[in-house]
Parts: structure tokens; C-alpha cells; sequence
């Protein structure tokens, strides 16, 4: 995949006096030259808004962005019909809090997630489970991101009206059973909701493999611009759910005192959409398969297998998340014992290589691995062994300069 | 570069304007890290961003600061401003403490602060490169914060929080 | 402002072999070179997710997201904690509806709005008005857009809790008077939403002036790019509210079953913003200021003035809204007693000519004039005369092409 | 551009492309534009997003069209298309009609049909071009998916909706 970074413009910039070595791609991935160029032609030469549109401008932009929604449909093996555009991830899992679970979930009812989800994933059921009377439940896991299967069995009730989990875990890597879960909660009459900000990017997905009913996910961490994302849901359910925002095209008819909705799936994007944005998602759903998931997903498994083996040679450093690569994405979380992770993004940053430090939006998950912060890096397509080599030889010297011991030679006072 | 520089510490040069040896030797040994019985001022600071907490207990005589104790956790520029912090705090009035914090914060914020301004700081000039990292100035502040918390509440009358 | 047409790049292309002349710019303004160079430049140097990164890409882009913030709160002379970033004007309404309204509107209360409102600023009402049993009324107004004032008297009550109106209808370009409404609805205790999608873009607006406690609006109106807006909200207003999404940055802790929010006004940003999109708002705004928005307002009086005089030309052709160019923005719309408007904006876009044709989501209004389409065209700061005698000349067109009488020439069969 | 052709003829080819002149001439004088009296099929259309309407009635005997009535709103599109299908049904069974508007709905999305195809269209050919334009397709097709309604309500036993 070293071809491809020559796709990347912001590849070659410098940092600091140092090139680039971006490993933060679970925060947001950066972009390639074809969907820059995207945006640039649709505000060069098409910029319209969509929609019924009698002039050629409207015609040329509704079509491609109709098109876009087919693009992303067949990348994750759905109808069209059942794919909303959104914001993220996170405006996807709160429309669907919003809508379906308003709608569907009573006093006494439960939630079923798991202690590592994102913030994004775990709020709004909070909001539903306090707004509507009903609890949240959580299936047990180990530190290492697997979840007790076992324990469904006694979780997973008649009360059970949503299983909400992640594909991905965004701190430790780990990839969830969902096709197992989705069997089981179906079983018991549950729908199934699956954070995808981190797998549809990385892994190959298909919602009718996995059989959920709603996936969430965003452009932004798949090579698209910020503000797109997608909210797949099963059409059967779908065409159950009122309207979440109101306004603009997703009404058919409307009087003074009412109103009818459009169909689907245009009655779930209320107002002007990221127009721009779904069509350069398209764009970047086209330079994916491209490559082929199935490759994207094997550069990674290269890549992390060689860092979690060169993360061995770190002092004091504890790597979080499973260890068998067939069950991780690249995602490397790690704390040293004597050096804060704020110092050492700071120092990796001093040397070009960007990680992200933190609590990574979910602070549940900090409790259980009992830090208040982890270092994390994470890669994507255009990351290479040499980035990996680098990490793992600056951290080597963070924790040097970091750690007591004459080091340094003594400055003049002063400097 | 000079010959006879060592190279590792050309290597560094930037963020060694971050970590100076005052920073660093701080973080490694912080000072005053001991609980302080019957304190006059007690307050807790956290930045749950970083997961940074700050404990600080402080005793008065005469309307000056005697003893002061701190109990700290986090990155090395939270626990060296924290320590150093304490150092700074003996034999200060409480107004001093909070004109000494004001004065930390605005050098935090990038403001220009005049000569006389800088000597008052006194060691805690060292932080004066915190600055240039958005990220990190909560880290600096925090314990300056926690210590304007305990002298608002020990002077709303209310001794213990 | 001809020299400023260079700066649009979409000016110079071609629609079906003819000039392209856009005459849309109430659905969606066409973007200058700064604006589209400002999404490449992000994306091909700076992209990275915003707040809380120890990285350098990460700080420039929190940096340049936080700036582009402050100018849009200076342009409506607003303070930067007011402004809460959202998809557009349509998000940024029901943002409000699903937080302020839903904690603030109580059973028996009543929601005041006018009948020429967008379907963004009226389908929010009437759900709140359903879903907590108050009632939603309209301030009567002429077929021209001229409110009622007088009819206040009886309206505004002490259970009046929110008057929702447009500051300029996007159909008869009539320009409400906000601040009035606004000085009378706050002596009831009412609070006052402003939908300023057609106005922020066009006329210079100050949230002090008008004293409004939200003003909704859209970046794609404004020379910005898609799926960017903003919703200002009266910041002693906003620290009541509860948040809307949940997820990501907007909360402050997170545990399992509870959680505090952030800061205003992230606490109203969950998720990944459009970050890019954001940005390059600002870059639209700097543009804007650039001009001058008096001037801005000048041309567009000049425009719609010169357009209503030629407009008198065409036969059996209605025009709406206001006469006196003070009271209008550059908006036109009208119709033919015998063509039906599909036909006028099909012919029209035969000639490079891009207006609007529709109910133009405000089907209310539509009733109201007794119309169930018009045709709109709509100027911006690039737009200048010729562009006006052009429609007008090929309305005529149009107009005769339709109309019964020998003037096409016999066809040979078959073609 | 021959010599000889009409240059206004030239200026909108493309246009007259769409706007053949059987369109226009069906727009400017509708067929059929009387309420059959005790129809055996009724039925209403309505594109909201134009505001298009079509009211059509249709009486049969020996299960074959005899008469049809119709009232339309809207473009030109939507009511010469009403209007050519008025005359296009006249005689035919309800089997007939639904395949001719099968047809249409097919030429319409851009499907290449037969010869057979296109002859069973007759003069519906004209508005071929119509699916160059999205936007106008629903026009065209809303009398056809009309007169699909009222014969489905029809067969289900409900002979007046
Ligand atoms: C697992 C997971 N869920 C949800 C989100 C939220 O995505 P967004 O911020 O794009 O809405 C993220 C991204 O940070 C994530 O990693
Ligand atoms: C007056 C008015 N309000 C609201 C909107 C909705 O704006 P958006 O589609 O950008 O959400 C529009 C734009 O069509 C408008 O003209």
C-alpha cells in the first residue's frame, strides 16, 4: 500500500520540521487527492441544491447525490431506501434514540451495551432509559475488550428492546461479535444497533450478514470530508419510525395545521443535507473498494501485529486490547507507569508523529482499565512499517527524557 | 549549533523550552506532597479532559500561608506547576496568592506581563513556553484554579469545603 | 460588483451550450474561489479532528474552528458562546424544538408564527404544539407579506411562550419586522426565534438590534459551503437548555448510568462537527464583510428594482410580495395565468437560465396566494443586470412558445 | 442548420425535442374534459411537489373501455400526457390498458423497448424525450399511475373509491 500515499497530499507536509506521521486515523483519517477534488468540481461546476430541481444545475446535483446513496448502499450490502445521510455516527444514534426508541421502548423495558462503548453510544441511551422508564444493561467484558457471551444468556429477556453495541471498540481495538449478538437478541425479539464509526472503515461490513437492524457510521474516518456520515436502517423498520427533524423536503403535504411525509428514506434528512459531502463520500467509498476491504483489512492486521510485537520492547508499558490480530483493528492503546501520556503525545508531536492522548470519549471504559488516559494510535491504508518503526523508537525516547536519570546534559541557566 | 553541544539535547531543543530542567525536576520530585492536619483551606481540582487531580490543604498564621500540602496526579507540567506552586505560596498573604495566580494565568493566556510582573512569578517563569500548547494550559492553571477555589470559599466564610 | 464575478468559478461554465445564469440563489448560493480553496487547503494540510489533540494538526484545526466561530459571532454581533455550529438552518430549528421547547412549552400555551413560513420553521412548531398540548397561531398577513402588527394586540398573551418568524419570506421576499415583533412578544414574556436563512445572507443583521433570544441560519445561502449553519441562541438563554445529541465532546464526565456536560457552547455540538465546513464559513463571512453588507443589501435593492420594472413586461404575469424594494429582498417570484411555471423553468434552463419552480416548501403560503407553484428567481452579489434582462427576454419567449398560436413552424413527422 | 429552416424553429430544437407538438397541442386543447356521468372506474391523482392534479373516469362494457372523462391541472407535460391517454384507452380492456401504461412508466425510466413495444405506444412515443428530464418524469406518468390506481380499486371489488 506504499503506492498509495501519494494519494494523500497532506502526507507530504512537515510538522515541526519533520514529516508527518499520522496515527490518530480512529479520531478522523485524512483524504485522498480524489475527494478533495470532488468537492472543488461540485462548487467549481454543479453546486445546486438537490431535489426537484427544474434546472440542469439541480438535475446534474440530485442525480449525484442519489447516486452517492447507492454507492454507500452496495458498500455496506443495503437497499438505497434504508440509507439516511447524517452529520455522523453520532447524529445517527441519537435519530434513532430520537425516533425508534421514543417510539418503541415503555417503562420496564432494557437497553442492552457494553461498558466500551463511545460516548456517542452510550448518552442517548441514557437519555432514552431516564426520558422512558426503562434501564440500561451491560454485558460484562474483560479488560481486553471481550464481551461474556454467556452472560446474554440471562441478559438478554423478553424486556430486552434494543442491543446497542460497538463494532469496534475506538480505545482497545477489539472487534465485537455482533453477527453472534444480533442471532440471539433477534431470538428474544430485540433490535440490534451497531456503532460502526470504527469497522465500516477498516473491516469489510454487510448489514445482511450481520443482521442488524440499524448501523451507524461517519464519513469522516473513512477518507470523506467532516459533517456526512450514515444511519443504515433495516427498511421493515424504517417505514415504522416517525420523523426525527422536520422541515424542507421531508414533507409531501403541508397545511397550516398538519402535514404529510415524503418517502423514504428522504423523510429522515430534514433540510438542505451535506450535499458536497454524501458525494464525496461516494467518492470515497469508490477509492475503497477499490482497494478492496478485504486488502484494507489485511495491511492492518500486518501493521498492528508488528506494533504490538515492537510495543514490547517499551518499558513499563502496558498495551491494552486483544492480542490475537484476528480480532483487533489497528487501534494501539497504551499507558506507560512513570510518564503521563500527555507528555508523551507532546513529545511524539515534537518529532512529527501525531497520536491521540486521552480519555478518547469513553471514560467508562478508563474506569474499567483503571487510567484516567491512554496514549492510542491507530492507522489506516497509507500507514507503513517505517511509521510503526518510528513510534516505537520516539516513545523509546520520551520515556528516557521523561524518566529520572542524567539524560540531559545541563542547560545554560536561562535558555 | 555550537561544537561540543551534546546532540541529544539539539535533538530536543524545542521541547526542552517546554520541559525545563525546573519542569522536569519538579515532576520527578514534587515538593510538599504531604496531607496537611487541620488545614485552613482545602480544595480539590479535577480536569476530567486529562483525568489531572489536585489536592491542596493550606494553613494560615496571621493571615499568611504556613504549611501547605498537595497530593497530585497527572502529566508532568500538572504536577510541576502544582509543586512549584507550593513552594511559591510560603509566607504569601492570601491577596499575594491570588494576584501570584492572576498573573500565572494571564502568562498562561499569552499576555504580555511587565518586568516587575515576571520577577513576582519568580520560578514559575519557567512555564512561560505552556503557552504555545493550547492543550497543556489547563494542565498549568489547574492548580492555580484549585487554589483560587479554596481562598473564594475559605473567604465565603466557610472554612471546609 | 461585476469585477467580483471572477471570483465564482461555476460563472463560466456552460448550461446546455448557453452562459450559465444562476438565478437560485435562494435555494443555494454558488461559492467564491476563497471558499472552495479554503476546504482543499484544510484538507491537503491541516485535517484533524478538533478539541483536546497534543497534536499539531489537531491544534491548528481547534484553532481555525474556534476562529471561524468568533467571526461568525462578530458578523451578527453575537458572543462566540452563542453560537452553536449545526447542519443548517432546518437542524439549528428543531434543535430549539426538541430543547427549549419541549422543557418550556407547557399545555394550553401558544406558539406564535406567521403563514409564510418555510416548512423548517413551521413543522417543528406544530409537533411541539402536538406533543405538549399547547397551540400554535398565526399573525395574519396581506398576499403581499405584509404582518399584521395590529393583530398582536390580541395574540401576544401571557400564554405566548415563543413567536417563531421568518425575517425574509424565501418566496415573496418580504422583509418582517423583526425588531417590532420582537420589543412586543419580550413585554409578553415571549421568547422570539428568528428563521434567518434568507435574511443573514442578504441584509446586515444584529442579534443586539434585533434583540432576538435565537436567529437560525444557513452557510449554504451565504457562500459557504453545504451542510453548515448556525443557530445563535441568547447565551442567558442557552445556559437553561438541555442538550440535544448526546455524544462525543459535548459531555464533560461519563459514567455507565449518568453524565455532565461540557462547556457552552460545545455541550450543543455532539459529535464530529463539520469541521471543514465550519471553516470555511468563516472564509465565507470574511468574504461578505469584504464587500460590505450595506453594499451587499444595495445591489441586491438595485437588482430586484430594475427586475420588478421589467417585469411589468410580461404578459398575464403575476408578481408577489412587496413593491417597495425596501421591504423586499431580492427575491421574485411569479406566475402566468396560462403557462404553468414547470414549463417556464424547463424553457428557461434551455437557455442557461437556473430559477426555482415549485411551492418552494412553504405549501401554506402557496394556498394562501392561491397558487400551487411559482416560479422564483433570486439574485446574489454576483448577479447583475444583463442576467435580469436576459430573464425577462426569455420569459417572453417562453411565454409566446406556450401559448396557442402559429408560432413554431410544422415539424417533419417523426422527429 | 439547414438554409430554408425557420431560425426560432432551430433556436429551441432541443426544447421542441420535449415539447413535441402533439404535447403542445394536447396541452392547449385537452381531449375528453367531461365528467362521465355513473362511471364503472374513478380515480385522483396528485403530485403535491407540483401540484398536479388528475380526476379520470372510466365506463366499460364487455370488460372494455367505452368512455373516459378527465379532469387535469398542471404543466404541459402532465396534461397532454392525461390527455393523448384518454384517447389511447378507448376500446381497450383494462388488461390492455395496464400493459400500455406499464409501457410508458418503462419508457419513461429510460427502457429501451421493442419495436412491437413503441408501436403499441403510438402517438405516446412523442414524450420519449421526457426522460431526459427527471424532474418531469413523475408529470408524464401521473395520469398512468391514476389510471393504474382505478383499475387496482376496481378489480378489488370496489367499484367506486
Ligand atoms: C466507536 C465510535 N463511535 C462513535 C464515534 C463518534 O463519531 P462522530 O464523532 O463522527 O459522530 C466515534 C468517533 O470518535 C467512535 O470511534
Ligand atoms: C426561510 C427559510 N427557512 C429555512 C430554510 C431551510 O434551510 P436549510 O435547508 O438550509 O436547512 C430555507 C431554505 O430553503 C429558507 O429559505
Amino acid at each position: 500500500m506504499v503506492s498509495i500515499r501519494k494519494d494523500f497530499p497532506i502526507l507530504s507536509r512537515q510538522v515541526r520540521g519533520k514529516p508527518l506521521v499520522y496515527l490518530d486515523n480512529a479520531a478522523t483519517s485524512q483524504k485522498p487527492r480524489a475527494v478533495i477534488q470532488a468537492l472543488s468540481e461540485y462548487y467549481e461546476q454543479h453546486n445546486a441544491n438537490v431535489h426537484r430541481a427544474v434546472h440542469t444545475l439541480g438535475q446534474e446535483v440530485t442525480e449525484r447525490y442519489e447516486e452517492a446513496r447507492q454507492k454507500v448502499a452496495d458498500f455496506i450490502g443495503a437497499p438505497a431506501e434504508g440509507i439516511i445521510f447524517t452529520r455522523g455516527t453520532t447524529e445517527a444514534i441519537n435519530l434513532v434514540s430520537y425516533t425508534w426508541a421514543e417510539a418503541n421502548i415503555s417503562p420496564g423495558d432494557e437497553i442492552l451495551t457494553t461498558p466500551m462503548e463511545h460516548h456517542s453510544n452510550l448518552l442517548p441511551w441514557q437519555r432514552v432509559a431516564q426520558a422512558r422508564g426503562a434501564s440500561l444493561k451491560f454485558i460484562p467484558m474483560s479488560p481486553q475488550g471481550t464481551l461474556s457471551l454467556s452472560a446474554l444468556d440471562t441478559l438478554l429477556t423478553e424486556r430486552t428492546k434494543l442491543v446497542a453495541l460497538t463494532h469496534m471498540s475506538n480505545v482497545l481495538g477489539a472487534i465485537t461479535p455482533v453477527k453472534e449478538i444480533a442471532r440471539r437478541a433477534h431470538e428474544k425479539g430485540a433490535l440490534v444497533l451497531v456503532d460502526g464509526a470504527q469497522s465500516v472503515p477498516h473491516i469489510p461490513v454487510d448489514v445482511k450478514d450481520l443482521d442488524c437492524d440499524f448501523l451507524a457510521f461517519s464519513g469522516h474516518k473513512m477518507l470523506a470530508p467532516t459533517g456526512i456520515g450514515v444511519l443504515y436502517v433495516r427498511p421493515q423498520v424504517l417505514e415504522t419510525m416517525e420523523p426525527f427533524q422536520l422541515g424542507g423536503e421531508m414533507a409531501r403535504e403541508v397545511w397550516l395545521d398538519r402535514a404529510t411525509w415524503n418517502d423514504l428514506p428522504i423523510r429522515f434528512e430534514a433540510g438542505t443535507p451535506n450535499i458536497a459531502g454524501a458525494i464525496a463520500l461516494g467518492v470515497a467509498v469508490d477509492y475503497l473498494r477499490n482497494l478492496g476491504m478485504e486488502r484494507v483489512r489485511e495491511h492492518e492486521i500486518q501493521l498492528t501485529g508488528y506494533a504490538l510485537v515492537r510495543f514490547q520492547e517499551l518499558p513499563n508499558t502496558e498495551v491494552f486490547g486483544p492480542w490475537d490480530t484476528q480480532q483487533r483493528g489497528g487501534i494501539i492503546s497504551f499507558c506507560h507507569t512513570g510518564v503521563h501520556s500527555h507528555d508523551l503525545g507532546t513529545f511524539l508531536d515534537h518529532e512529527g508523529v501525531a497520536i491521540r492522548v486521552g480519555h478518547h470519549c469513553a471514560m467508562p471504559l478508563m474506569e474499567l482499565l483503571k487510567v484516567s488516559a491512554t496514549g492510542r494510535a491507530s492507522f489506516y491504508i497509507y500507514n507503513i512499517k517505517a511509521e510503526v518503526d518510528l513510534l516505537v523508537e520516539t516513545l523509546q525516547k520520551a520515556i528516557r527524557y521523561f524518566t529520572p536519570g542524567p539524560r540531559r546534559v545541563a542547560r545554560p541557566t536561562n535558555s | 549549533m555550537n561544537p561540543g553541544q551534546d546532540i541529544s539535547q539539539n535533538l530536543f531543543e524545542e521541547l526542552d523550552d517546554l520541559y525545563q530542567d525546573l519542569i522536569l525536576d519538579h515532576y520527578r520530585r514534587p515538593r510538599n506532597q504531604q496531607q496537611v492536619a487541620d488545614p485552613d483551606i482545602c480544595a480539590e481540582g479535577h480536569n476530567p479532559f486529562c483525568g489531572d487531580r489536585v489536592a491542596l490543604q493550606i494553613k494560615l498564621e496571621d493571615g499568611r500561608v504556613t504549611q501547605v500540602g498537595l497530593q497530585s496526579h497527572g502529566c508532568s507540567i500538572t504536577q510541576a506547576s502544582a509543586s512549584k506552586m507550593t513552594e511559591l505560596l510560603k509566607d504569601k498573604t492570601l491577596e499575594e496568592t491570588v494576584i501570584l495566580s492572576k498573573l500565572f494565568t494571564a502568562m498562561m493566556q499569552g499576555k504580555k506581563l511587565t518586568e516587575e510582573e515576571l520577577e513576582r512569578l519568580g520560578e514559575m517563569k519557567a512555564f512561560s513556553a505552556v503557552c504555545k500548547y493550547p492543550i497543556r494550559i489547563k494542565c498549568a492553571v489547574l492548580p492555580w484554579n484549585t487554589l483560587e477555589d479554596g481562598v473564594k470559599h475559605y473567604r465565603s466564610g466557610q472554612k471546609h469545603r
